[in-house]
């Protein structure tokens, strides 16, 4: 019985319900394309959305905080736009790719600043910073795109580690790793889940609480510069609208990971598998000549579902007390 | 001392910031470009509004319950898809009846949110954001993709918007929408329902003890969204004259939700008024017109755009913590 | 003599019994109400006064038993089922809506109609507030009330709605004498309605004064229903205990330093408390004593650096220090532990081991900050020992646990900072008579440990039983410092109303 | 998926949707792959725009006749970059000939290098990616747009009779199109017969239509003696016109522009406005896709050939590998009828 309980409480996790979603979306790409199942092509698709997947993962944390960051998007454009500028005005690129990241970083502190010190909804800010950030970047760099970017810098996603996974994903899984790690395993994880599930029981026990989401939302920043310097070296040139969208795929791949809206759950491995889900549906489904609607509507479907399955385990651990 | 008295009303209104800014950016503007204080600009700022403000009545009385809805846009498509499908097959169809088409069509849609929302429980954020991008699937399925023309909107509707065709001076479309505002504030104002909506989005588990239904009240403003949002979408064939199945409603959530919180709805519930939307949504297309008649580049328009939504909302929010210090104060 | 008013009692349980996850909270209780009567439900603090009301009003549901009205056998599984019946009741801890008016809160849940029409409400309102002595203007916020004022609402509330039978859990709570007073004339005038009224209170004489009947409650067990004027005090005092509190409390006397190692020198926090100062010695166990929403809490606040004080000094022994957060606080070995554990003091839904090592990080992670499991395990199972916490496993979610245990976490958290000064507020609300015992030893323990401790207590019987000195606190000042060989009821109740002996 | 093939006529536009609106039908496509039948595809800058259904018309007509595989996908959003990876995932299904309307003239490079070191036959369809010609085999589009120009300016000088003020809504301002445009415009306005019209403003809809309104709307209130709005996208020009019947200022105001029959129609006909330009759209997507069939088949080498035959009608390439599709087309009220899309 105990045994059971054991073997159960190590199965019925969150990150199951993704998993098996994970399994019938691959199974679903094989039968609508016959191009699907091929390891090479998977890879290279990661990196067309990897970007996005990056920022997701101190998303993850800064969600799990409760609080959200929707200018994640507009960030990574105006971070590569601030850098494309200065590379324009012949600062040399080596110089940049740090800068780049500083740069997000900086944007992601002036989130914090605007949220932490207003006291207002991160929800509202960010709406705004969202089309600030985007309307700066189109001011930088006008309507165009600029590039003209050294040789060495350009096609990062060609570049492979160990020859098969494309530089980019693998970036995007060693944070997954580090993250991961510092989420489950350090004290700082556990004062990000403290300040989720209540901030006022975290400041009693003397966790400095804005310093903490400060520290969270200049993390997502620097991913962004990250992300944005992928972005550049990936398509060459730096322009006011890529990525226009982003911030929508970087919630639905934290949510769909499990992460509580509210705050004080989440997983980053969920959000890793939640991303490759979404990766997944988009390479199969363009493959078959679906447009975009067909794929958001699937994804949209796949997230509530993996919400509603992973409420009814909840309640099973629940009443089985088998947290 | 009477005078006093009414004053401190009239700021205590939690309205009273937003419109303060308000008036101070169209002061402004004027000063720029003195042709902005003219009949037909003010029409065109008010054209702004129809289909936002619609959009924006129903996602504050959700907001007001302590929820969000992130599908009003794709709700608003469905029923402009749905609506501009009808009148291509049967040129003529009445208007009347087209709205209730349209409203129950996106009531439904509110129906299935609500019910995911509360049979499911799960956060509003999340639901509707899903359904959001399955309702876009299903219209886009629905009218195969294609563009509905300006060549099967009759005139009788675009005309609603047009000024030649107003005998009082402003639109039809603007009167209806105000009518239907009026409608909602005396429905949240005057009425069981309005207050409990309040008293649900204010503290949940108190309406509960209350004995008030909290999930029915919750899948009613869920409902009265789908249907606002279904007015919306004939208020925008109206306004743009044709439907576009990608360009119609995108995106346009994060407007109307930034438009509703400046209105001085909290995004914990329990506050917002009618009136303060409003004045919301005329700010944002104050600033659109605006930023156009200025003759700003158009590369500034976001980022301006951007600023000032941030900045509407601090300046709110410090003049309401001014409000709640003097309360402290005075107990 | 229960069937006594049989038939005519407009509700009736049977057998009833309630259960939260493994604690039973009420044991096969059996309580009626007729028209007209004040029915007293006495008991110590965690008897289940609370949830025995909670459980007739829908806010739980029972695990067992019968429930009539009029008669009839029903099922009520929310409050709007208890409203439909003609129940309401004022709860606990006051239920607002900050954002609305004071007339709006007034009749939350009690319009009949429709269409509100505000005038008529007004008119109503004014009264109800009149009757009740609410001074403020009914259009005005209810955010940045005081809590009494709020619970004073929420009686008003309850009048508005025309309930047959309305539930009173400690309306008086955080009432001056007077308004008290105000309180029971309008019980009395809604039992001559023919209404009932089931009454909760800590304080015996308003229940001799008002109660018909009397009904009481321990460890969740109904002992049972007796006339009021069956009762004296003390008998009642006898049946709600079973034996008298002095069996429970042990203090022991233990050598206290001669030199004061924590003191406060008049502390001031805006709008809640002023110049207040006392010493504390090691060893000795001081009370801070009053009505609730008298400051004390707001006191340890100011101390533990969450609203940190705004003049004054905290001196540790001798030396000042300067405490602008509970990180300071901390570091100076203090320790808070907060009078609402599932608010401010435990991550609700995070691991017993997790709660009790959350504050003390330097214990159990490595230079790195990685949290070694091991260490956390040791630490987790060492205090878990020392307080005999209840529980299947150190990985148990926290809301699993009986109120008891909880709050056993909640001060297993706190001792692990090994603090030498300990800031205990309501350490026994709401858990029951066998939890409460164990923490009074433990309080005991700890001073012979020679810790300082601040106790904060809204039961006359603990501070008199176990604190050397206490000081009482009446809005936000000091109403009187009172020695342990003057402790007496009576003394602490007078100070605690501001009025001279 | 295949929302462009079907003809908006709502007549045909049923059947249509059986044959190929089932999304269904996709894999097997991919699946029965036969080797020999070469695979076209074809991808517009996103969905939803009437514009380019008859192009597409014309391609899978095209591909009907030389028995080659026609299928269609696109974004949902004109963003710069998101027709690269439905670029990527064509070359995964290994397409022979790639039909692009290009959505930037510089932001697929990369992109179309890959398809390019894949063997894919790419050509732009009905815009050219300027200045970086060299990643594509050849371009089809409208018409000689200089020559277009010049046709629709001079039209609206007409019915400005030569003088006073206008301005012209374009798309976005590093739109090649547009840009080219304007410059004629620009240098046309020199010309001593236009002496009298005055330039006011350049305003920039972003080709969405609630934005291009309230430009129209804003350049009326803004320049009351205004007589002129000259629209190069199809957005604007709808927006512009629908603005002025809404003033019910047709007779002052005159709009020019090049807008689709469908969207015009009744603007043309209630005399809104007296006439609207576009070029042959059908046969841009079928020149498109013969001239990429004949480069696959070797028989046709846009860098060395002048033109090319196909069952008697000769295709001339203009400067480096360009197609027109024919000369500039005007839509009065007498021709309008004659065009569906
Ligand atoms: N939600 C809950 N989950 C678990 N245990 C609970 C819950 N609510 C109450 N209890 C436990 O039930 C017992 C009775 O609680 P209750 O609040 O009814 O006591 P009470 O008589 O009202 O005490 P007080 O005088 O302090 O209000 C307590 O031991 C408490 O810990
Ligand atoms: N959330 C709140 N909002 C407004 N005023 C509050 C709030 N909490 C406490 N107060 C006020 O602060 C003052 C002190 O409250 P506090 O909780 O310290 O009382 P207390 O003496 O600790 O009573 P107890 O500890 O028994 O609850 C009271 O006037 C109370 O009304
Ligand atoms: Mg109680
Ligand atoms: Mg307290």
């Amino acid at each position: 019985m105990a045994k059971g309980n054991k073997f159960l409480k190590t199965i019925l996790r969150d990150e199951l319900i993704l998993a098996v979603a994970f399994v019938l979306v691959v199974i679903f790409g094989s039968r609508i394309s016959s191009n699907f199942l091929d390891i090479q092509y998977l890879l290279r698709s990661t990196t067309l959305y990897v970007e996005l997947g990056i920022i997701g993962i101190p998303f993850t944390l800064l969600m799990i905080a409760g609080e959200i960051d929707l200018s994640v998007a507009s960030t990574l454009t105006l971070s590569a736009c601030i850098t494309t500028v200065l590379y324009t005005k012949g600062v040399p690129m080596q110089v940049l790719c740090v800068a780049c990241v500083v740069f997000g970083a900086l944007l992601g502190i002036v989130n914090g600043l605007l949220v932490i010190k207003t006291g207002l909804s991160s929800l509202i800010i960010t709406i705004g910073t969202m089309s600030l950030f985007r309307g700066l970047s189109q001011v930088l760099i006008g309507d165009g795109s600029v590039g003209g970017f050294p040789e060495w810098f350009n096609g990062v996603d060609d570049w492979m580690a160990f020859g098969v996974i494309p530089a980019t994903t693998m970036v995007f899984l060693v944070l997954a790793v580090i993250f991961s790690f510092i989420l489950s395993r350090t004290y700082f994880g556990r004062t990000v889940y403290a300040i989720g599930s209540n901030s006022k029981v975290a400041h009693y026990s003397g966790v400095a609480v804005e310093k903490t989401k400060m520290l969270l939302f200049a993390m997502v920043g620097a991913a962004c510069g990250l992300a944005g310097l992928f972005s550049m070296s990936r398509f060459e040139m730096a322009r006011y609208n890529i990525h226009s969208d982003g911030q929508m795929d970087v919630v639905v791949m934290v949510l769909m990971g499990g992460t509580a809206f509210t705050g004080g759950k989440g997983t980053i491995w969920g959000s890793v598998i939640a991303f490759f889900i979404v990766v997944m549906f988009r390479a199969s489904m363009m493959l078959a000549n679906f447009n975009d609607y067909y794929q958001k509507a699937c994804i949209g479907l796949t997230m509530i579902l993996v919400m509603v399955f992973s409420n009814i385990i909840e309640n099973y651990r629940r009443k089985n007390h088998l947290s | 001392m009477a005078v006093k008295e009414r004053m401190r009303k009239l700021l205590g209104m939690q309205e009273f910031s937003v419109f303060l800014v308000l008036i101070v950016i169209y002061i402004l503007v004027g000063v720029i470009q003195p042709r902005w204080f003219n009949w037909n600009v003010f029409n065109t700022i008010l054209l702004f509004m129809p289909y936002v403000l619609l959009l924006a009545l129903g996602e504050m009385a959700i907001i007001i319950n302590r929820n969000v809805d992130m599908s009003i846009g794709a709700i608003m498509g469905f029923c402009a898809v749905t609506a501009g499908m009808i009148l291509r097959a049967n040129p003529g169809f009445n208007l009347l009846l087209l709205c209730l088409v349209s409203a129950a069509v996106g009531g439904a849609l509110g129906l299935i949110n609500g019910f995911a929302v509360n049979k499911l429980n799960l956060p509003s954020v999340i639901v509707t954001m899903g359904t959001g991008y399955i309702f876009r699937g299903v219209f886009y399925i629905m009218c195969n993709g294609e563009q509905i023309d300006n060549t099967s909107i009759p005139r009788y509707i675009t005309k609603l918007s047009a000024f030649n065709a107003s005998v009082v001076g402003v639109p039809y479309l603007i009167l209806f929408v105000f009518a239907v505002a009026v409608a909602v504030a005396v429905i949240l104002m005057k009425t069981k329902l309005g207050r409990n909506i309040y008293f649900c989005g204010d503290n949940p588990t108190a309406a509960g003890l209350r004995g008030i239904n909290t999930k029915r009240i919750s899948i009613i403003c869920f409902v009265f969204a789908g249907i606002c949002s279904g007015l919306a979408a004939l208020a925008y064939i109206s306004r743009i004259g044709y439907v576009n199945p990608t360009a119609v409603g995108t995106g346009i959530e994060f407007t109307v939700i930034a438009a509703v919180v400046i209105g001085g709805t909290s995004m914990s519930g329990g506050t917002g008024s009618v009136l303060g939307t409003i004045f919301g949504v005329f700010l944002l297309g104050e600033l659109d017109t605006a930023i156009t008649i200025v003759g700003l580049s158009g590369h500034w328009q976001k980022a301006i755009y951007g600023l000032i939504i941030v900045v509407a909302v601090i300046a709110d929010k410090q003049f309401r913590t001014r409000m709640h210090k003097t309360l402290e104060e005075k107990r | 003599m229960l069937n006594e008013n049989d038939g005519k009692s407009t509700i009736k349980v049977e057998n009833l019994c309630k259960e939260f996850g493994k604690t039973k909270v009420l044991k096969d209780v059996n309580f009626d109400i007729v028209p007209g009567e004040v029915h007293a439900l006495m008991g110590e603090n965690g008897a289940g006064k609370s949830t025995l009301m909670n459980v007739i009003f829908g806010v739980h549901r029972i695990t067992s038993g019968k429930i009539f009205v009029d008669g009839d056998e029903v099922r009520i599984s929310s409050p709007t089922d208890a409203r439909k019946y003609g129940m309401a009741m004022i709860h606990q801890e006051p239920l607002t809506f900050q954002n609305l008016s004071i007339l709006e809160n007034i009749f939350a849940g009690n319009m009949e109609h429709a269409a509100v029409n505000y005038r008529t409400l007004e008119k109503k309102g004014q009264e109800i507030m009149d009757s009740l002595g609410i001074p403020f203007d009914i259009h005005r916020k209810v955010m940045g009330l005081s809590v009494a004022d709020m619970q004073k609402i929420e009686i008003a509330n309850v009048l508005a709605s025309n309930a047959r039978v309305i539930f009173m859990d400690e309306p008086t709570a955080s009432l001056t004498p007077h308004e008290v007073n105000k309180l029971l004339d309008l019980i009395r005038s809604l039992t001559k309605q023919g209404k009932s009224v089931v009454y909760v209170s800590h304080r015996l004489n308003e229940v001799m004064e008002i109660a018909d009947r009397v009904t009481v409650l321990r460890n969740g067990s109904c002992i049972g229903t007796y006339q009021r004027s069956d009762l004296t005090e003390n008998e009642l005092v006898r049946l709600m205990i079973g034996k008298s509190l002095g069996e429970f409390i042990t203090k022991e006397t233990v050598p206290i330093e001669e030199k004061p190692y924590f003191e406060v020198q008049d502390i001031s926090v805006k709008g809640c408390f002023s110049n207040v100062s006392f010493k504390v010695h090691r060893g000795e166990i001081f009370g801070l004593a009053g009505l609730v929403g008298a400051g004390r809490s707001e006191i340890a606040r100011g101390i533990f650096g969450i609203t940190p004080v705004e003049s004054g000094k905290i001196l540790i022994d001798g030396k000042e220090v300067k405490i602008k957060n509970p990180k300071q606080a901390i570091a100076n070995k203090i320790a808070l532990l907060p009078e609402d554990r599932q608010g401010l003091g435990l991550l609700l839904e995070k691991s017993i081991a997790f709660n009790s090592t959350f504050a003390v990080p330097h214990k159990i992670t490595n230079k790195w900050g990685v949290v070694s499991r091991k260490a956390e395990q040791e630490l987790t199972s060492a205090y878990a020992k020392l307080l005999q916490t209840k529980c299947d496993s150190y990985e148990q979610r926290v809301n699993e646990l009986s109120g008891g245990n909880q709050q056993k976490v909640s001060i297993a958290k706190w001792l692990s900072v090994e603090p030498d000064i300990l800031i205990l507020d309501e350490p026994t609300r709401g858990i029951d008579i066998g939890a409460k015992a164990e923490v009074y030893k433990l309080i005991s323990q700890l001073a012979r440990e020679g810790k300082c401790i601040i106790l904060i207590s809204s039961e006359q019987a603990e501070i008199i039983g176990l604190c050397d000195n206490v000081v009482v606190m009446y809005e936000g000042r000091m109403s009187g410092t009172l020695r342990r060989e003057e402790l007496q009821e009576e003394k602490v109740l007078m100070a605690a109303h501001n009025r001279k002996g | 998926q295949d929302s462009q093939t079907s003809n908006s006529a709502a007549s045909s536009s049923k059947s249509e949707t059986a044959k190929s609106g089932s999304t269904t039908e996709a894999p097997e496509k991919t699946e029965t792959a036969g080797d020999e039948k070469l695979k076209v595809c074809w991808i517009p800058i996103c969905t939803g725009i009437d514009y380019f259904t008859p192009i597409a018309q014309g391609i899978e007509d095209l591909c009907g006749e030389l028995g080659m595989e026609y299928s269609t996908v696109a974004p949902d959003v004109a963003d710069a970059t998101s027709q690269i990876p439905y670029i990527e995932a064509q070359i995964q299904n290994g397409v022979d000939i790639l039909l692009i309307a290009p959505n930037s003239p510089d932001t697929l490079n990369a992109t179309l290098q890959d398809a390019k070191d894949a063997g894919v036959t790419v050509l732009m369809v009905n815009d050219d990616i300027t200045g970086n010609e060299q990643y594509r085999a050849a371009c089809s589009i409208g018409c000689n747009y200089d020559e277009l120009a010049e046709v629709m300016f001079e039209k609206l000088a007409a019915d400005m009779n030569y003088e006073g003020q206008y301005v012209i809504i374009s798309s976005t301002t590093d739109a090649p199109f547009q840009n080219n445009q304007i410059e004629i415009y620009k240098s046309m306005n020199e010309q001593e017969k236009y002496k009298n019209m005055e330039l006011v403003e350049i305003m920039y809809g972003n080709d969405e239509q609630n934005a291009s309104l309230s430009c129209a709307e804003n350049a009326m209130d803004k320049y009351p003696e205004l007589k002129g709005m000259l629209c190069p996208t199809t957005v604007a020009v709808v927006a512009a016109a629908m603005a002025v019947s809404q003033r019910g200022c047709a007779d002052t105001v005159h709009v020019q522009g090049c807008g689709t029959p469908n969207q015009m129609r009744d603007y043309v006909k209630d005399g809104t406005v007296s006439s609207t330009t576009l070029w042959n759209t059908y046969m841009e997507g079928y020149a498109g896709a013969l001239c990429g069939y004949l480069i696959r088949k070797g028989e046709v080498d846009p860098a060395t050939d002048e033109s090319f035959e196909y069952d008697g009608q000769t295709y001339e390439f203009g400067p480096n590998g360009t197609l027109y599709a024919g000369p500039p087309l005007e839509l009065t009220k007498d021709t309008i009828d004659d065009y569906d899309f």
